[in-house]
């Protein structure tokens, strides 16, 4: 057995008097996709910003293809093939697409002494890129603050992708997202995956993570709770491990409905 | 020995017309062996002036020297210090009245009115008929007055002829050529102190006018003692700014040592600097003179 | 509402109280408030002075007269600027205005002869329609009310040179005090309150008297300035509207989330606007004290007042983009203010160098606020 | 049968070129909890805006206890007793609980002249209203911003109910939620109904709906797509009015999970 | 990458796009760019001014390089200003900054007796530090730029004049260029440049010739001010700066969300920090072209030009929190700036009109871009 893309071991943050994660255990192999599922505020956003270089963990060791790294920057996780499409702030909207795709890697070709951004190809691989989504624009200039929600999503993973990443961590893309936008996301988590890019995809809702997870792995105040493989648990265990379950079954029960 | 006065100008920060002054006062407190402390509101504003004649009194020294930038606004601090026994010169701006109604000991400075007036009426024999008057320091009276003096003189009516050019040198330059552009047959020229004379003369060099327009300005420097050696400042008004640091310190050292002190208000200007007596200040405009 | 669950209640409050987070100690709590920064500021200013012009005449009742009126004078402007940035929006227009307001009234006295009550009236009202101007150009436009404010610094200030020098060719207009002799209102802007008082004191020895002149024997100091019972009575009110009204609860929520205040029928506009009026109301108290006091007034007057202001009320603690802040800690910012502009001319201090320490000081207040801050409201 | 608490009938709203409502109508009786579902930008916001008297419609007529009203302001909707908790600015973080809890209703006392705010009054009901919602407040004076993000939703719906509403809409209050917050609200959701007020909750997750709805409503891009009652319809049906369900049946399909 | 269910993706597509909103003309879509507010501006001030000064000698030879020499002073503050607006920051020390590099440089030649060279290259490396102290600040701290330089503002304008005043009892200190005559770089920032062309064009009568005083037969023009020189070489590099290079997209992230360009590897602080630099850098060559011209410094140089910097950028249609502006733009809003200014006095308006009119044209063009920039972004 191959060692897996990325593995996270007893992962440990404080931030002053607030324990956000206190030991958790994670690992991604290629062409998989892990789903973190987690209450709010669980340690779900902390975990991942710890495994792409924004936090350094107050313990616990991260290990790439089986070796062990330290990353002081986003910058270094990118390096090692770690990308990020973050819950709120995957786009700028006031800059256009290509602009936003190309984002701290711009091509560049050499005029004379001077270094300028390549707008040629990155337009060119910028509305390509988009159109293997799915998404069709209007031109490479329009502002991404012009697209909705879903669309911007996608181009944060699309980006993502373009860039070689080996593993895609992407925190709730889906939880701004109505019912269509959200099948198109699922959709594209479902033909990365089939790139064979190992995909790390948190989310609060257990039906979505069903649809299209190989991996199931529940956060609770700081913890795992445990990993589960997908057909080893349903919906309902699933939910009960996120929230001990007890006080949902006793609502529930009380109010005579399914939740 | 060692006894303390404070000095308040009304000058902004920048105004290196002080300096001479400055340089009076440091010569004379040496002289005396005492301390003078040089006190001015940062941007100009005569309230802040009236602040700190009040801080001054309120602080005790042994006598104040202050202008009388607006009598309005000055009158009450100074004629309350004069009544906390603080014995008070009052120098540079404002009149020989002002100064006796204040109750201070003497004045020692030029009437600004006069001296525009003077400067007109040379200027009217030169032949002048139009002209612009630039004015740096436009929220000061003293400096609208001698641009009326002038105008008084001339016989024309004071209007657009005086911009408010602000102090910026670039500003100031750019101004007057703009003036100068849109109304060419100005042909007499009045800056009232080194802050407007100099960015003028560079703008009439890049004009090509220099020495063309009749030129006169307030106040020396070196650079305006230069143009008038070469022609291009026909004259320029002198009001000796030395002893108006120089003297009240002496003479308020003076009274408090010995009780002695001059009765009656000194005329530091006007002094009319030519090209034929320019000789004698040339050397030492801009720090003594 | 009677709880149908009653027994879920209780567990699910438990739970909503999270074990991972300390809780504050009372008497951190007790400390912990908008001001703290100012006070400790206060304080600290207080004694640096006390140490190197303890002896310059600077605690002396003249003395203390002295940046008391200063820091009164910065204080009228800092209560309606900190309402109007705990409100959510800044004014860079307050300088202008002053210069404004004093011309308008000089103006009408001097030159149109109109009585100073009439004057000082058609100035207040004039200054805050311009307020109200400014405010209804916020709202309606969207724009952040630095450029539209600092479009009026420069409209106003245009203004004012250009009426005082097309009326009169002077940029300072004098006289007013003649012309306001035995006014009705002009006393409450120019005149000295308790001069009853003084005199006694002076009898007792407590304050000097005149030794000299024409108003020897009177004490030195003639009353309390109306400038300073002026700064008094705006801090109070602003201080009670704020706190204690429920006017003062909107203008924290017109700040704090202008549209969450809407949705709740807060008249987020109308406390917008009533906060640019009162802040051209206070510009003009400043304005009339100065013009009645000094009994003239100067185009330029009130420059950089603005950033006095802002200056003062960030020191006292509140909060740049709004919804949080302090009238009383506006006050002692500007106390500060006074207190170091004047006691370095009686530390004897190069004067060039306040402005030094000013910068220092906002600096180093804005950090502890900001501090202080975040533990008060879970800010991040 | 005595009318319903409110009626909105045929409710068209336009911004500009965006036809944000296109014909929406709806009716809420006293004590049932009635769910408004729908996509991403269906025109849920806008429509309950309309509601509560944010926006003007271009179209259509408002009941209330069967009379036609205008609402020109938020004030009037509240004075008509419909009681609006928004999706994002309920409560102003800065502000203390209190303040929040009365603001725009202030109680005040006399003090001479002058009308002072009444905290003695405020603090005790803020304190007594948030324990019957199940939280514990360190004091009144506290932060909102020291509250999570369940019990911010709790407090504005205490608030709302305090203040007499009649009709209490809910903007989409679990969508930022984790599973134990949310089955507090939705508890809380319960017991409001219980107390006889209407409520419209508006929310994407079919789940949450159906735990506490008693009719549901569904809207695609500014129509409606209908209204069913509670045992009516089950969540695949509600699923496949709000998308479609075409899409989302072919995901799942090629996907090979349920959505 | 092949799509495997390549049948759903062109339906995905085609749904992806919202029937319910119109699309934009093409033509609509060319005119829409960031300066069209500021070229309308451009236009409509120059159509004014034809009108009302054409022939007062504002649009001859001299009166364009009057008009063009003030707009370049005003465009050399507004490009490092603009840069570092759009990467989310502003600098209200600009002023000060302009003043304590004219009087570091005349110190260093006048008083200490450097080279020129040296001084200038040190007052460049200084302000340039004290710029970058200020980015790292605003970074450390998190307090907004607008506090932390108005610190500034007053820390280096006071010691400007602590200095100067302490070390030669002076605030103007003149004699510089004396001391900077045939130095290597002082050429650089005085001087002026395509003398030759101008005595051809005026052999050639395109431009006229001095007809009487000391300068008769030589061209009217005598060159173009070096300050032109600089402002035309940073707009141009400016431009390709935020429009062509890797940099340029660095600016534009990290002011439009300077969290989410960090998060992708943008190295914000550094970008944030240059920028601040650039500002510093941008003042400095201000004061010394000023400094070289006028052969003086005075420490009250540049009061007031941090609003003139931010007017012409916001003008020119760069949005006050960041992420979105042209230098292009900001130029056209100096341009406006200084043909205002000018203008008035050619047209012989009373030149204190001067600040009103700035104030309504900030105004009605921040209203305009506003809308503009709405168009562009979807932003709401
Ligand atoms: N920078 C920080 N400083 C202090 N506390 C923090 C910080 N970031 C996160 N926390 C705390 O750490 C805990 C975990 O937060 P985190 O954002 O990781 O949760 P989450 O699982 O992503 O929740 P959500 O579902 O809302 O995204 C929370 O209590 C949060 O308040
Ligand atoms: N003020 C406005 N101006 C222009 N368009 C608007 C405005 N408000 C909403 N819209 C548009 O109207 C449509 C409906 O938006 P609305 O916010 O009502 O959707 P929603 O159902 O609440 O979506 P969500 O689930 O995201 O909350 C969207 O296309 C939106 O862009
Ligand atoms: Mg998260
Ligand atoms: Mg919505």
């Amino acid at each position: 057995m191959t060692a897996p893309l990325i593995e996270l071991v007893d992962i440990a943050k404080h931030f002053g008097p607030v324990i956000a994660l206190n030991g958790v255990t994670l690992s991604v192999e290629a062409g998989e996709c892990h789903c973190l599922l987690g209450d709010n505020g669980a340690g779900k956003s902390t975990f991942i910003k710890t495994m792409s270089g924004v936090h350094k963990p107050n313990r616990g060791e991260i290990r790439v293809d089986g070796e062990v790294v330290s990353f002081s920057s986003p910058r270094d996780a990118m390096a090692a093939g770690i990308a990020t499409v973050y819950q709120d702030l995957a786009m700028i909207p006031l800059m256009s697409v290509t602009r936003n795709f190309w984002m701290g890697r711009e091509p560049e070709r050499k005029f004379g002494p001077f270094k300028l951004f390549d707008f040629a190809t990155a337009n060119r691989i910028t509305m390509e890129e988009m159109a293997k989504m799915g998404i069709h624009l209007r031109s490479p200039d329009q502002a991404v603050g012009t697209l909705s929600g879903g669309e911007r999503q996608t181009v944060a993973i699309a980006r993502a992708v373009h860039f070689g990443a080996k593993v895609l961590i992407l925190d709730e893309p889906t939880s701004a997202l109505g019912v269509r936008q959200t099948a198109n996301v699922l959709a594209t988590i479902d033909r990365v995956r089939k790139a064979g890019i190992g995909l790390i995809f948190i989310t609060h809702n257990v039906r979505h993570a069903l649809a299209v997870g190989d991996r199931f792995t529940v956060l609770n105040r700081g913890k795992t709770l445990g990993t589960a493989r997908r057909g080893e648990i349903d919906a309902e265990a699933l939910q009960d491990m996120m929230a001990g379950g007890r006080e949902l079954a006793e609502l529930a029960g009380s109010l005579g409905g399914t939740v | 020995q060692g006894e303390r006065y404070v000095f308040v100008s009304h000058a902004p920060d920048s105004d290196s017309w002080w300096n001479v002054i400055k340089n009076a006062i440091k010569v004379a407190s040496d002289e005396m062996n005492v301390e003078v402390e040089y006190r001015n509101p940062p941007t100009g504003d005569l309230a802040d002036m009236a602040r700190i004649i009040q801080q001054a009194s309120a602080s005790n020294p042994d006598g104040i020297i202050s202008t009388i930038a607006d009598y309005d606004v000055l009158s009450g601090p100074l004629s309350d210090a004069v009544a906390k026994g603080i014995p008070v010169i009052t120098v540079n701006s404002g009149t020989e009245e002002q100064s006796k109604k204040i109750g201070a000991l003497l004045h020692v400075g030029q009437p600004e009115y006069d001296a525009g007036f003077g400067a007109g009426e040379k200027a009217k024999a030169a032949g002048v008929t139009s002209f612009v008057c630039v004015n740096h320091y436009i929220t000061n009276p003293a400096s609208v007055e001698r641009c009326q003096g002038y105008a008084d003189a001339i016989g024309v009516k004071l209007g657009g002829q005086m911009i408010d050019s602000g102090l910026d040198p670039s500003e100031v330059k750019s101004k007057v050529m703009a003036y100068l552009n849109a109304h060419p047959d100005t042909n007499g020229i009045l800056t009232l102190g080194p802050n407007s004379a100099h960015p003028t003369i560079a703008a009439l060099d890049e004009m090509g006018k220099s020495g063309t327009i009749h030129f006169a300005t307030f106040d020396l420097s070196s650079q305006i003692s230069e143009a008038i050696k070469s022609g291009v400042i026909a004259f320029a008004i002198d009001q000796q700014p030395f002893l108006q640091g120089y003297l009240p310190v002496v003479i308020l050292t003076n009274l408090t040592r010995y009780g002695v002190v001059p009765g009656n208000s000194i005329n530091s200007g006007p002094g009319f600097i030519t090209k034929s007596n320019i000789a004698l200040v040339e050397e030492l405009a801009g720090q003594y003179r | 509402m009677s709880t149908a669950d009653g027994r879920s209640v209780e567990q699910l409050r438990d739970e909503a109280r999270d074990e991972r987070v300390r809780e504050m100690s009372r008497f951190r709590k007790a400390l912990i408030r908008p001001e703290l920064g100012a006070i400790c500021g206060t304080i600290l200013v207080f004694v640096f002075f006390l140490s190197i012009a303890g002896d310059s005449g600077m605690f002396a009742p003249e003395g203390i007269l002295n940046w008391g009126t200063v820091s009164a004078q910065f204080a009228i402007i800092a209560v309606g600027a900190c309402l109007l940035m705990i409100a959510g929006e800044f004014d860079l227009s307050v300088g202008s205005m002053i210069g404004f307001s004093g011309i308008v009234i000089a103006l009408l006295t001097v030159q149109v002869g109109l009585p100073a009550w009439a004057a000082i009236l058609i100035a207040f009202a004039l200054a805050m329609a311009i307020g109200a101007f400014n405010g209804y150009l916020v709202i309606r436009t969207g724009l952040p009310s630095f450029i539209v404010t600092l479009a009026f610094l420069y409209i106003l200030r245009g203004l004012t040179i250009f009426i005082s020098i097309t009326t009169t060719r002077k940029t300072i207009i004098g006289g007013v005090r003649e012309a306001a002799e035995s006014d009705p209102i002009a006393w409450l802007f120019g005149g000295k309150a308790f001069h009853g008082l003084f005199v006694w004191l002076s009898q007792h020895g407590i304050v000097g008297t005149f030794v000299a002149g024409p108003k020897a024997g009177q004490p030195v100091i003639e009353g309390i300035p109306m400038l300073m019972v002026w700064a008094l009575v705006l801090i109070v009110l602003g201080h009670l509207l704020l706190t204690r009204t429920k006017f003062g609860n909107w203008i924290f929520a017109a700040g704090g989330d202008a549209q969450a205040a809407r949705y709740v029928g807060v008249p987020v506009n109308r406390v917008k606007i009533s906060m640019f009026m009162l802040t051209a109301f206070c510009a003009t108290v400043f304005a009339t004290c100065q013009v009645m006091e000094f009994g003239s007034a100067a185009a330029d007057r009130g420059l950089l007042k603005e950033f006095e202001a802002i200056i003062s009320v960030v020191i006292g603690g509140a909060l740049l983009t709004g919804g949080y802040g302090s009238v009383v800690g506006a006050a002692l910012g500007a106390l500060i203010f006074g207190v170091v502009q004047q006691g370095l001319f009686f530390a004897g201090v190069e004067s060039s160098l306040f402005r030094v320490f000013l910068g220092v000081i906002l600096l180093l207040a804005v950090i502890l606020n900001t501090y202080i801050r975040r533990m008060i409201t879970g800010e991040r």
